[in-house]
């Protein structure tokens, strides 16, 4: 079998300016972090990138320049408020937003992996996103007589990012039990090239012990990357809850763009690799802390 | 959950919050599946409010994914794990969940939006500027507002900041549709359902059956009409029998609130 | 919350003959055959049948004249061979098939469990499949240009026969890690109505103890009745493995009408209750010994 | 696993099931994702022994479900849960399977059909009568066939009994689409790759590139071209440069065969 275990500079070296990148993040939930960190060390620029909430790593991509435009159905770090880097980007014209709702998203990235030029929904129908996403939702008459639909163009992401329990060094990817949102789903099904970290490469006898744990076959994924706590600061059930403390540390520099930059330095730029990083949000303790994640069973 | 909340006294000591979570509460009875979206106090606490009183089998989908859990009180995360503690299905978010609330199994979603218009229509994309693409303030973005709005939902909105900045006469940009222009613009869209009511801090208001204007349903204890109508961007409907006081929560809601629901306080967050 | 338990009898009452029925089941993999006895006790008649793959259920449903057409993707008993009664019966017109391709079948009922008037596929495209069903098969173009697909037009079923390995009493359904075919993920949310037999009853807090193994809410299922054993003679993993014997001896008789009948007066009409049936079959020692299934970890 | 089926010597001693898997064994290579439908020993068995020799890794996919399963041996059936043992995915089927199957990341099918036609059309669907509703032979029906057959596949179809009655000149019913009317009447349906090989208990047979008519590639050892054109509903397109003998198994394949992969001989049931 072909091996996919490479080093994180590797794995995101091939995404080139300009790529349309997928990411796996919900608000504050089980994102891909330490190959979004990649990405502003690599100096990416132009990306469009797909979420379907995006959380603190728009923030980040926003203030280092690394996105252009986003497709998404929201931005937002839920209690911790509006992701202000990108909001500003957005109001400056530096990122530019095709909006599209939860249902719309999931159309395109649906119709994406499975190879069909379009998909339908009956979300969002009178809204203005339709007027301002002409290009990619469009009314479809049905062709027996019934409700007209909206029908949503395929969406292919050059990339998606993912983070998960664990794989095998041949790219096959295991999930935990427990909510599984669509952008873990559909977007990595949907990409051309798929690169996935995961907090442990285990033996592939181990990802048999539980088949239907497995999300996606390792023919289907190009890159894998063992990071022990690569959703950091995002939550990871049920291994490690979302870190307040780094949120809010970064929502109190967050309007400020020297400050947000200086954040982004320290932690992103400075760390030559995960464990410096792990270092530097506080080691073995902090870590330990947000395995104790509130309501825990 | 041993409370006599059936015949518990009136109270006066609530705050807004509280007060709005037990209008809202009253509206998910026994018998209806309800869901919410994410930073969602509000309605997580009106949701296990209604269980834990009138209307114990409320099946309350947290946040589209956990059926029936069973928080231990409302966490600091509405869209995070621990809020589906205990839960007894996981939507499969994909198609299970898509699939329930596209066939409208799953009927009636609670939510709060940036801008309300005068038809229930919802912004919670952007606000002014010179176009939609150089907006004045970019805010979340619909997530799945656009949709559950076009898909026959009955929709619950709540807003603490009651002004006329958030309740306009047209929202800059429709992330939500509720009557549209009004009259049976919606149900021309084949769009069933819509706003049913919205539970600010001054008042209560529900859409004329015809026109599907807002009208003032009731205002809030120390509020008057006239102030609710300044507080608005538009004109309100006021029915001509006069608009009553919003019934004041019990004792027992208050304490269920306080001391089960949301020792933490996240409603006030 | 409202209950859900019943008998066999009442559940199975409230269908009416003309009915469309979708039913559970794959070749001789996990059917509901406790209830197909009793559509069959009940002398249900005109029913339509909608099947991935039938097994020997339709062929019982054919020889009792309790279906009058099938939509499907295949009807057979794999190694035990062509279901015969079945066949007869759609050669001399009595029943009544309009043959569709898996990806139709889930595009039609997957359109139906989710309100849509149609999905598409591009499966079957310059089939004869579509000139016989053209009625609910249909060319559309891509309205954004890209290749045009098949639009399948939404299956409604009034009802959906479902066998699970537990339900709780309000009929919230759960079933094991395997094999998960496509009759089961959307034939029942399609469905107006769903009936379903578990291996067991259990309490609510069982369920939460995996509730990523919870496959209906309970408010979409209208009866749930405890049916042990419930899908002999047919697998059920990982509780047992389909009969051999049990399918030969009706192999033995299928080609032959009137010992089809007595086989199905003997097996089907005469026992009162399924543990006079199971008793039929070879009680608990034939029972255990279906329990060791080759292969069985 | 460790015999020496490189160097192994042909053999005699084969019975016409273990050539026909032999052949097709040979057509399913490393870094390939190939699957196998119901009643499919055969295709099984062919898996098995090119895992087993020359493409250890092929992805083979049992029946749609099981990834990289591990059967120890071909168990009584191929469309249940011994087959798919010890497999590293389950393809959940609505959705994963479909989707890696229509886009196309599945791109090989092993598969038999009632008829085929001189396109490499597939019939398992109704044989005569006097219409679709009343056929003289009710088959099984298309399952998954027409799915694969349009969804840009690589498909190889077996018959072990290779006769004017299963190889007819034009299908009574396309329930697998082929290359329908020959030429680029596939191509122009938008519709990729199609039939590849035919493998029968007399001989194997492709498609010419241009014409897509049927061509005859190998006669197995004591079977002769012109048995074979009579053994066939339709004129076979014959090489002018002539056509050679099937080449027969290894000892190593078929002791792999007997002893290890199928000792129950599923194949010849």
């Amino acid at each position: 079998m072909q091996e996919k275990i490479t080093s994180l500079e590797e794995a995101i070296a091939p995404i080139r300016d300009g790529d349309v990148v997928a990411l796996q993040i919900m608000a504050t939930y089980a994102a891909p972090m330490t190959l979004v960190r990649e990405l502003i060390r690599q100096k990416k620029k132009d990306l469009g990138l797909v979420v379907l909430i995006g959380g603190i790593a728009v923030d980040w991509l926003a203030n280092a320049g690394v996105i252009n435009r986003l497709i998404g159905a929201a931005v937002t770090m839920e209690q911790f408020g509006l992701c202000q880097q990108y909001r500003k980007a957005v109001e400056q014209g530096r990122i530019r937003v095709e909006e599209i709702s939860e249902s719309v998203l999931n159309a395109r990235l649906g119709a994406g992996a499975r190879g069909l030029p379009f998909l339908t929904t009956r979300g969002a129908i009178g809204t203005d996103l339709m007027k301002e996403n002409s290009d990619n939702m469009k009314m479809l008459d049905d062709p027996f007589g019934g409700m007209p639909v909206m029908a949503c163009r395929a969406l292919v992401p050059d990339f998606a990012l993912i983070h998960a329990h664990r794989a095998d060094r041949y790219g096959n990817i295991q999930y935990e039990p427990g909510a599984r949102w669509p952008d873990l789903a559909i977007m990595p099904k949907a990409a051309k090239h798929v690169v996935v970290t995961a907090e442990e490469i285990v033996d592939s006898e181990v990802l048999r012990r539980h088949p239907e744990r497995t999300i996606l076959p390792g023919f289907k994924v190009d890159a894998v990357v063992e990071v022990p706590n690569g959703a950091h600061p995002t939550s990871f059930f049920p291994n490690y809850g979302y870190d307040t403390q780094f949120h809010r540390e970064w929502t109190s520099v967050s309007r400020n763009d020297e400050k947000a930059t200086e954040f982004i330095d320290r932690y992103i730029r400075s760390p030559a690799s995960q464990s410096e990083y792990l270092e530097l949000i506080g080691g073995e303790e902090r870590l330990e802390y947000l395995k104790e994640w509130e309501g825990k069973r | 959950m041993s409370l006599n909340w059936e015949n518990s006294p009136a109270t006066a000591d609530y705050s807004i919050e509280e007060l709005v979570i037990t209008v809202l509460a009253e509206q998910f009875n026994n018998g209806e599946q309800a869901t919410n979206g994410m930073g969602s106090f509000i309605p997580v606490a009106a949701f296990m409010l209604a269980k834990k009183t009138h209307a114990p089998d409320l099946i309350w989908l947290a946040s589209s994914i956990g059926l029936e859990c069973r928080p231990e009180r409302i966490p600091a995360s509405t869209l995070e794990a621990p809020l589906w503690r205990d839960s007894i299905m996981y939507l499969e978010q994909y198609s299970d969940f898509w699939d329930l609330v596209q066939n409208n199994w799953i009927n009636k979603f609670c939510v709060g939006a940036g801008q309300l218009d005068q038809y229930g229509n919802a912004n919670n994309s952007v606000i002014g500027g010179s176009d939609y693409h150089r907006p004045k303030v970019r805010l979340p973005g619909t997530a799945g507002l656009a949709d559950l709005c076009s898909l026959n939902k009955k929709l619950y909105y709540w807003n603490l900041n009651h002004s006329p900045r958030s309740l306009v006469e047209k929202v800059d940009f429709i992330s939500g549709a509720g009557y549209l222009d009004g009259g049976d613009a919606r149900e021309r869209l084949g769009l069933g359902d819509g706003p049913q009511l919205v539970v600010t801090n001054l008042a209560v208001m529900d859409f004329h059956p015809d026109s599907k204007r807002m009208r003032l349903k009731s205002v809030h204890p120390g509020s008057t009409v006239e102030e609710v109508q300044q507080a608005t961007g538009f004109e309100l409907l006021i029915p001509e029998e006069g608009v009553p006081n919003t019934r004041v929560p019990t004792q027992a809601q208050i304490s269920l609130i306080r001391d089960v629901i949301d020792p933490d306080g996240m409603r006030n967050k």
